[in-house]
């Protein structure tokens, strides 16, 4: 906040100058292009650790803000900033980019271009996760599409034109939809105060009437429900990640995904919380639907991507439903999960990658014993899968864990079928683990594979660190994001119960957000008192 | 009988004389100096409409009548003009390349362009249906002409036909509704009219309504809105491609201009009938458009199906009216006249003698041999798509915005769901340039300095004005006022 | 004065109305052209009528234009004509269709 | 309680946990360089270590009056998210020491004899890490000082189990054996999370102390959030201590090299459900219904498992069957009160079927890996050894006296008859019967009788080595003398143990009081209990060494029910006809119909129908001029019909 | 009652040569019917007082409009059989035109029958006009209020030449090679 440095814009369009700097160079120096692509990538992840640093985990407001007027004849600004819930995100952004490009390195088809769809991409969304303005948010959130296009489009397997248009007007489908409602809110905004602004701190205190709130959710869902995506919404998914190439795949996994249930987070729920409410049986229901239908699906797939890619539709069942359960631990956990998903998912894809370039097939049925020749990776690919299946210790846990304690609290018989979704997802990823790491090489093509270089280890040793850490020690990230997630709650609280009692509704509304901040703090000090003198507080306990 | 001669208020019309005058001029040079001007006479007209620009952006908030109200000078000509000058000049840029290396590198075909010219200023200054019935024929003759002007080829020629039996068809309908006005209200005069409705505005007058509906057949036809939009695709098609690239942008622009001038003006109190109609048009329009596009092979035919579509989200700038509406009419013209140009401008460079690189599938990997080019075309394709943060998406952006304000939900979800179909088929381009392989070995390119600059220069607006619209927002809600 | 005005409108209704059906089932692009000045004819005595009417001068003036433009289009359209008919040697309309879907 | 130090053994706990992981990673990094001596000695020397830091802590815990033998070691929050939290933190109290010595202990005696066991294989190393981690997180389980904590000890010893299962991973029953391992404790877990969930959501808490110590206020005795909190935790214990009807992949997971059965699937893992339910004994007093559950669940599986133990062949599948059929006794005793009782079988069972399992695997060993026990016999000359350890294992599991098995298991019979009624005792006591006679079978079958092994096994068969006879001996004396810490009158074990039972200081506990019971009741059932065991071995005797031929005529007699019983009583097959392939049948519906075509189907159409229509609406483009003029004449016209007569 | 008989004959002879024109199957025909609707449309608007137009009518566009028909038709050397081979790909193109050209006669008599001008009459009555004379008048409009038109115009007929010319020219003439 203090920070006079303008972190956000520099990390945010650093890649957007190294490449625009690319396009001077020509093409036949692959190298040379790889480096600095990879230099920039480094570069921006560097900067962008310090925002994790100097991040102010005892306050919700937005951090790091830059406000610049930008159109001003509509109000438009370029205004960014971050807090709890998108600076993992970021994080996580600027952290994939740079594992994708080094997961790049084999491409040998146009490598300029390809890092250069890598580079804007990775600015496209980076500038969705700290835009506090409605258009710049747009803008960015349909900048990004175009790199992803390219990448699956040019780079991609033998559909990949299908898979990339479908990608494309399916998203851009749900995202018009969302133009026009943020466009309603900006003129709702300008009725109410007079004032044309797109800001979205400004749109927050809208008193949105009920019916529009309905169909502005509308609006707002098919956008994020297509990008997340949900349940019935989730076709173009398999087809893009299975077409995509390894980077790709890691990036649309990773982060875009991501995008949806963000906006939910940030979008959806501040802005309409009335509806949000109203909706959260039927969402929910879908979160749930699928949870049990991706894994079911994701379970008899025969492509290795394909299951992932179902699997994705599983995990990120679990994110909406924690999202919308309105309590800490729900949120939390979502957004946790939206972390732990991006790692783990993400190394499952350099891990299918990394297969794929050995055997170019991705076919499970053709694999088998491989961690005979390929021991290293093997460990790797135990430890995602096991990050993917939620084993306690490591990420995945974490998030659905609290995901399911929120949706317990709300929803008993949600949280039980939700929960069923752990059992499911150890059935097919571990099915999938046997199948092809397990049993006897009987395809004469896996006895001459090779372990994993050092490229390789480099992209999935920084994953594996952090998924332990996240599993073992998620309180630096869960501290932060602490107030933030709270005060999201307590403002969509607090309209949520204004409206109510407008409508002359007194039913006792299940408060999402018990504030739990001063808990939290309390705890700690319980903890630090405890561990110095623990007989005596037991003593104290027993009588 | 005495006469009196009114003052001639030249000032008004000095870039309409500038560029006849030129016009003129050119083709005398042609006819005297062909030896030495002959490759000269591009850069010559280039020269003089950039001036007329300049003479033109003096006359920002001039906002007078002259010729005994027959002309009018106010920001929104102005605007327009300086869309029609861009769009020209650019035309002119390109078009250099083209007409020699099709044999028909003629004086003519400079001073043509430049009538044409002066027919879109003349619509948009109209301030009587004489003037602008007489700038849409200035117009309309000039571009029946150039339909026509690779006159040896069989396209080109039924291009010209159609376009010229079914503009002079139009133009009958069109001048029976100016004639119904006139027996109706008793002027000619756009002003006249809109103060001889309101004050009779007592009784519903079936001549009035009829003379509007007739006059939207001429305009619809002009702007190429469904169901007066079958001549485009043919005749774009077989056009010479800068006739084209032109005709998608000037005359269009003009088009509009004209009709949101004369309904906004002459008959704001019919609003009530005709946005209805006008509604219903646009849907239509920006629906067929868009399908229709997806089946087209040819690129040339797929723009104009995709400016068919186009003209249906700018018709939903007039139904909006009001300044925002205006603006933001203003506003999408100009976008819309950099990227569908730049495109253009790409297929021209592409072409080869006889043989214009029509078909979508010619592209097929020009991402590998031309990657500039490509880039170029895939930024005007996404433009045109509408996807941020390029020009045209501002301009869709601004429309909508406009359309919403009003309470055109609908209408905006409508136009979105259409942006969403057209997306399809403009990825369809990027597609083939990318991701399909090359079937056919790209012609060395001849790039003539001047299309470079067109592109340059077409990428640079579309690019620039994308990311930092608010100068030109500001000048067209500047001028969004009609006198 | 006897004969009301109205019936010069209702002639110059009729006659457009001919040249318009004449556009639409003529083949031959001269006869096509001959009906659209029907058309512009038409226009002409409407213009005359309602000049007549309100006893202002103004739509003869426009009846001039209207003709001047007419002459224009002629000679611009026979122009065309003549050119495609030396490419096609025809101009039957239905057979100048090698551009359409 | 200080030493020189400054500090108790107590506040060295964690050191219990860290040798474990230091060896896990020492191994796991560095164990392809090394040696695979170093390997070994790395790998028993973190489980010694802790062995002997868990002794000190015993000491120390020792040292503290009866009713203060709780401490807690809080480290760090590890989850922290509102008003939950999660506490990365330990807990030592009795139950808990006792189960970190048997972990260690018995622990450390497998370590060593996998030094022996192991030592041909080429993943060496690989052993020892899983091993190593094995027991960390078998250790956190124990130590766990809240329910998530403990889970993930919980979870991680099904990792490792599902590695060590599968550690021949070429193999493909054994990868299979692990998976199936995994799921099926998945479904246990299923419960367990959900237990937690519940138990957050009704205390605020899943701090052990702060549960224990709310829930006898909180809850009423026989609430239904009681009941539904012990029963999910039980489906959870259920699933990782293989009861019916998750017992299933227990006897599959002896895929896994034979001290990983010893350790995991008979020592310790197995019975963390057992240590679960007596760690909350407080709950589970809350909840009659519970109790009657786990009771029934217990005796059932017990009874159960024993049937099918009589038939067969593979000898340490036969073990496993008795394993399962042990932990229903413990279950039994837990569920009828007696969770001391319980605890005490798991201690001495743990002891006895450690060694059987790596008897066993000695056998196994010499034999070149033949696991079927119709191709050994008379193998007493052979390995004398591994035949007397193993015959004192058999006693004590047969509950002869005065071996550690008689102990226990008698008084969970007592247990049985006191708490409960006559229909548990005789469940326990036909299934004692059975385990009399088929571990006596087992023993008949392998050591007795003709050798039926073939030649080129014959050949090699020799005794073990030492690193394989050393555990064995130590084993086979804990099993002879474990039995004395529960002696009916001094039991050390109860008297320990009892502050752990119903949180201390409130009275609804009523656990270890078997001293209530007179003494005459006490000596007949261990007279009648012995006679049962007793009997079961004649039966053995009569039939595998007097007269061998008997068996077959009695399975062809009873063809129907041997078959049944031969094969498991078909449950894998039902469980697979049930739930597995209607899943992936369902699932491919799912994902073929569903998906592909309605889903997906309906997007593709759209798309199809899209281009359907412009092919359509492009045909109205004809390329003929009339056909243009008269779609602008249509167009106008309407225009002015509407517009002048509707609008 | 001379008018009113006058303008009947006139206007049956201009829907008679006007219907002739359309179904004319020679176009020389069509071009002569043509050349008669105009005359006759020339003496309805010496009815409407309305002597230059009428003039116009019969020197510019019965004259010099329809002889450059006339001649291209002859140039073109099109006879009757160049329209006949072949079917009509839209046979339902001619029964739908006419009913839509009834519908538009219909609509626009409707239209015009029904609406009366209601604003201010001007100054040029058909007295006023005698006095002055017609030509004078126009002539007079012509370089007051309507000079920017005129202007205009003449740029139309430029520009209409120059587009005349350049697609009548023979052939593209090969640049100089």
């Amino acid at each position: 906040m203090n920070c006079d440095c303008p972190i956000l814009t520099i990390v945010t369009f650093l890649p957007l100058f190294g490449a625009i700097f690319l396009l001077f160079i020509k093409g036949e120096e692959q190298e040379k292009i790889k480096r600095i692509a990879l230099a920039v990538a480094i570069i921006d992840f560097i900067i962008s650790l310090p925002l994790f640093i100097l991040f102010k985990s005892d306050t919700s407001e937005f951090q790091f803000v830059q406000s610049v007027p930008w159109i001003k004849e509509f109000g438009i600004s370029y205004h960014v900033g971050i807090d709890g819930i998108s600076l993992f995100l970021f994080l996580l952004t600027s952290f994939l980019s740079l594992i994708c490009i080094l997961a790049s390195w084999n491409i040998k088809d146009r490598i300029k271009e390809y890092m250069i769809a890598m580079l804007v991409l990775q600015t496209g969304m980076l500038g969705v996760f700290i835009s506090l303005d409605l258009f710049l948010f747009y803008m960015f959130w349909e900048l990004m599409l175009i790199p992803m296009y390219l990448i699956i489009g040019v780079w991609g397997g033998p559909r990949r034109i299908y898979a990339t248009i479908k990608f494309f007007v399916y998203t851009m489908a749900g995202s018009v939809l969302m133009l026009v409602a943020i466009l309603f809110l900006y003129f709702m905004h300008y009725n109410e105060t007079g004032e044309y602004t797109f800001d979205l701190l400004k749109i927050y205190n809208l008193d949105i009437p009920l019916g529009a709130q309905f169909w502005l959710f509308l609006a707002f869902f098919f956008a994020f429900a297509i990008k997340v995506p949900m349940f019935p919404f989730h076709t173009w998914l398999p087809d893009a990640h299975v077409e995509a190439p390894t980077a790709g795949s890691v990036i649309l996994a990773g982060v875009l995904l991501k995008m949806g249930t963000y906006g939910f987070v940030r979008f959806s729920l501040p802005l309409f919380p009335y509806a949000s409410h109203q909706f959260v049986p039927l969402i929910t229901w879908l979160a749930v639907a699928g949870i049990i239908y991706g894994a079911l699906v994701a379970m008899v797939q025969e492509d290795l991507k394909k299951l992932v890619a179902y699997s994705s539709v599983s995990h990120l069942g679990f994110v909406i439903l924690g999202i919308f359960v309105f309590n800490i631990q729900g949120m939390e956990g979502g957004i946790l999960q939206m972390i732990n998903h991006g790692l783990s998912t993400g190394a499952l894809f350099l891990i299918v990658g990394m297969l794929y370039e050995r055997r170019h097939t991705r076919l499970i049925a053709d694999y088998g014993g491989v961690t005979k020749k390929m021991p290293i990776l093997a460990i790797f690919f135990m430890v995602m899968t096991l990050s993917s299946i939620g084993l306690p210790g490591l990420n995945g846990f974490v998030g659905e864990f609290l995901v399911l304690l929120g949706t317990f609290k709300s929803n008993v018989l949600i949280a039980v079928i939700a929960t069923t979704g752990v059992i499911l997802s150890a059935c097919y990823m571990l099915w999938m683990f046997q199948r092809v790491m397990f049993n006897k090489i009987t395809n004469p093509e896996n006895s001459k594979l090779k372990d994993i270089n050092r490229r390789e280890l480099a992209l999935l040793l920084p994953i594996t660190i952090l998924i332990f850490w996240i599993g073992i020690y998620p309180k630096p990230l869960l501290s932060r994001m602490d107030a933030s997630v709270n005060h999201l709650l307590t403002q969509v609280d607090e309209k949520y119960k204004t409206t109510l009692s407008r409508l002359g509704k007194n039913e006792d509304v299940l408060l999402a957000s018990e504030s739990k901040r001063e808990d939290y703090k309390t705890s700690e000090v319980r903890i630090s008192e405890s561990s110095q003198n623990p007989v005596k507080r037991l003593i104290k306990l027993w009588k | 009988m005495e006469i009196v001669i009114p003052p001639f208020d030249l000032k008004s019309i000095s870039p309409i004389m500038s560029i006849s005058i030129a016009a003129i001029f050119i083709l005398l040079i042609d006819v005297f100096f062909r030896r030495t001007f002959k490759d000269r006479l591009g850069y010559i007209s280039f020269l003089v409409v950039i001036a007329t620009g300049f003479v033109v952006y003096t006359q920002i908030g001039q906002n007078v009548y002259s010729f005994s109200n027959m002309f009018v000078v106010d920001n929104y000509s102005v605007f327009f003009n300086l869309i029609f000058l861009l769009s020209t000049a650019l035309v002119i840029l390109m078009s250099d390349n083209y007409i020699k290396q099709e044999g028909v590198n003629y004086g003519e075909y400079y001073t043509l362009i430049l009538f044409a010219t002066v027919g879109m200023m003349l619509m948009a200054g109209g301030a009587d249906l004489l003037t602008i019935f007489l700038g849409i024929e200035m117009m309309s003759i000039s571009l029946y002409v150039l339909a026509g002007f690779t006159r040896d080829k069989l396209r080109s020629n039924e291009a010209s036909l159609k376009y010229f039996l079914l503009g002079a068809f139009v133009t009958g309908f069109m001048l029976y509704g100016i004639a119904m006005l006139y027996g109706a209200t008793g002027t000619t005069n756009l002003k006249e009219i809109a103060t001889f409705i309101t004050e009779n505005s007592g009784q519903l007058n079936p001549m009035i309504v009829v003379g509007a509906s007739l006059l939207i057949i001429g305009f619809g036809f002009k702007i190429a809105c469904v169901p007066f939009h079958k001549w485009s695709p043919d005749v774009y098609e077989g056009s010479p491609t800068p006739v084209t690239a032109f005709m998608s942008t000037g005359p269009k622009a003009a088009g509009f201009a004209v009709f949101l001038r004369v309904f906004l003006v002459a008959l704001p109190d019919l609003e009530p009938k005709w946005s209805i109609i006008l509604w219903v048009l646009a849907v239509i329009t920006m629906t067929v458009g868009n399908l229709v596009a997806i089946s087209q092979t040819n690129i040339k035919r797929m723009l104009a199906y995709s400016s068919i579509a186009h003209a249906g989200y700018a018709l939903v700038a007039i139904i909006v009216g009001g300044e925002f509406g205006i603006a933001s009419l203003l506003f999408y013209m100009l976008a819309y006249t950099f990227m569908n140009l730049g495109a253009f401008a790409i297929i021209i460079v592409l072409g080869k003698k006889g043989e214009e690189n029509a078909n979508i599938e010619d592209f097929s990997g020009l991402g590998y041999k031309h990657p500039l080019l490509a880039i170029a075309m895939c930024i005007f394709m996404f433009s045109l798509a509408g996807i941020p943060p390029l020009i045209g998406f501002i301009g869709k952006f601004y429309i909508f915005s406009a359309a919403i304000k009003s309470g055109f939900i609908v209408l905006a979800v409508i136009g979105m769901i259409n942006s969403v179909i057209s997306v399809y088929y403009y990825l369809r381009v990027t597609v083939v340039i990318y991701m399909k392989k090359p079937i056919r070995e790209f012609s060395p390119l001849s790039l003539s300095p001047l299309i470079i600059v067109a592109i340059i220069f077409t990428i640079c607006g579309t690019v620039y004005f994308g990311i930092f619209p608010s100068k030109i927002i500001a000048f067209a809600q500047q001028s969004a006022v009609l006198y | 004065m006897e004969v009301p005005l109205t019936w010069y409108l209702v002639l110059s209704g009729i006659l457009f109305s001919i040249g318009a059906v004449g556009v639409l089932i003529n083949r031959n692009a001269l006869v096509i052209f001959m009906c659209i000045e029907l058309m512009l004819n038409a226009v002409n005595l409407a213009f005359v009528t309602f000049s007549r009417q309100q006893n202002s001068m103004d739509g003869q003036i426009f009846v001039f234009f209207i003709m001047t433009v007419a002459a224009a289009e002629a000679v611009v359209g026979l122009a065309i004509i003549i050119a495609l008919f030396r490419n096609k040697a025809t101009i039957n309309v239905d057979d100048i269709n090698i551009m359409k879907w | 309680m200080l030493n020189q130090f400054g500090i108790t053994f107590l506040d060295l706990i964690g050191f219990v946990i860290l040798f474990p992981l230091a060896g896990t990673i020492i191994n796991g990094f560095l164990g392809k360089r090394l040696s695979k001596s170093i390997v070994g000695y790395v790998g028993c020397a973190a489980i010694g270590l802790s062995f002997i830091v868990a002794l000190f802590v015993l000491l120390d815990l020792l040292k503290l009056s009866p009713e203060h033998r709780v401490f807690e070691k809080e480290y760090f929050t590890w989850i922290g998210s509102g008003a939950f939290r999660a506490i990365a933190g330990l807990q030592v109290d009795p139950l808990s020491v006792v189960m970190i010595l048997v972990v260690t202990g018995v622990g450390f005696l497998i370590h060593v004899y996998s030094i022996g066991y192991m030592h041909e294989d080429k993943s060496f190393y690989r052993y020892f890490t899983y091993l190593n981690l094995f027991t960390f997180s078998m250790l956190i389980l124990v130590l766990a000082n809240n329910f998530l904590l403990m889970f993930i000890g919980w979870e991680g010893v099904g990792l490792c189990s599902y590695l060590l299962i599968g550690f021949w991973f070429e193999k493909k029953s054994a990868s299979a054996a692990g998976m199936k391992a995994f799921i099926v404790n998945r479904v246990g877990d299923f419960g367990f999370i959900l237990a937690i969930l519940l138990i957050f959501v009704t205390f605020g808490t899943i701090d052990f102390t702060e549960v224990f110590h709310a829930a006898p206020e909180h809850l009423q005795i026989g609430s239904i959030v009681a009941a539904t909190i012990t029963l999910l935790l039980f489906v959870g214990a259920v699933g990782k201590s293989a009861q019916i009807p998750l017992y299933t992949w227990l006897p599959d997971a002896m895929e896994g090299p034979t001290p990983v059965s010893a350790l995991i699937h008979a020592a310790t893992m197995v019975t963390a459900g057992v240590y679960m339910v007596v760690r909350c004994n407080v709950l589970y007093t809350l909840s009659p219904f519970t109790m009657t559950v786990v009771a029934v669940i217990g005796g059932a599986t017990a009874l159960f498992a024993a049937s099918i133990g009589l038939v067969q062949n593979d000898i340490k599948r036969v073990l496993a069957y008795s394993t399962v059929s042990q932990i229903g006794y413990m279950f039994l005793a837990c569920g009828l009160g007696g969770f001391i009782t319980g605890v005490f079988h798991l201690v001495t069972h743990a002891f006895f079927k450690a060694l059987l399992f790596l008897g066993s695997g000695s056998v196994i060993h010499g034999l070149g890996g033949e696991q079927d026990m119709r191709k050994m016999g008379a193998l007493k000359k052979y390995m004398p050894i591994t035949y007397i350890t193993f015959f004192i294992g058999t006693l004590a599991i047969a509950g002869i006296p005065p071996f550690a098995g008689f102990f226990s298991k008698d008084e969970i019979l007592l247990e049985a008859y006191t708490k409960g009624s006559l229909f548990f005792w005789g469940l326990g006591a036909i299934a004692a019967l059975l385990t009399a006679f088929y571990m006596f079978r087992l023993l008949f079958m392998t050591f007795h009788g003709k050798s039926k092994m073939t030649k080129r096994v014959e050949e090699h068969v020799h005794e073990s080595p030492n690193s394989i006879l050393f555990p064995l001996i130590v084993l086979a004396v804990l099993s002879v003398l474990g039995g004395f810490l529960g002696f009916p009158t001094l039991s050390v074990i109860n008297e320990f143990l009892a502050p752990v039972i119903g949180a201390g200081h409130h009275g609804l506990a009523h656990g270890g009081e078997s001293h209530h019971v007179s003494s005459n009741l006490m000596f007949s059932m261990m007279g009648i209990s012995t006679g049962i065991a007793i009997v079961g071995i004649v039966v053995a005797y009569v039939m595998y060494i007097s007269r061998p031929e008997l068996p077959g005529v009695i399975a062809k007699r009873f063809k129907g029910i041997y078959n049944i019983i031969l094969n498991k009583y078909f449950v894998d097959e039902i469980y697979d006809a049930t739930f597995v392939k209607p899943t992936l049948r369902a699932s491919n519906i799912l994902w073929k119909v569903v998906d592909v075509k309605i889903i997906d189907g309906f997007v593709n159409a759209v798309g199809r129908l899209t281009v359907l229509k412009s092919e359509v609406l492009r045909l109205f483009q004809t390329g003929l001029v009339r056909n243009y003029a008269f779609s602008i004449m249509l167009g106008g016209i309407i225009i002015i019909i509407c517009s002048i007569l509707f609008l | 009652m001379l008018e009113s008989l006058l303008f009947i004959i006139m206007s049956l002879i201009t829907i008679a040569c006007a219907i002739g024109v359309v179904f004319q199957k020679n176009p020389i025909y069509s071009a002569v019917f043509l050349i008669q609707t105009m005359v006759s449309l020339a003496v309805l608007y010496v009815l409407l007082h309305a002597q230059f137009v009428a003039a116009v009518q019969v020197m510019v566009y019965a004259g010099a409009i329809m002889v450059i028909f006339v001649f291209v038709i002859m140039l073109l050397n099109l006879n009757k059989n160049d329209m006949e081979d072949g079917k009509t790909k839209m046979p339902m193109q001619k029964p739908a035109a006419i009913i839509l050209g009834l519908v538009l006669v219909v609509m626009i008599g409707v239209v015009m029958t029904r609406t009366i001008y209601q604003g201010a009459q001007g100054e040029y009555t058909p007295e006023v006009m005698d006095q002055i004379g017609n030509t004078q008048l126009v002539g007079k409009m012509l370089f007051t209020k309507y000079v920017l038109p005129f202007e205009i115009a003449s740029i139309l007929l430029f520009a209409a030449i120059v587009g005349a010319i350049i697609l009548a020219k023979k052939q593209i003439i090969k640049e100089e090679k």
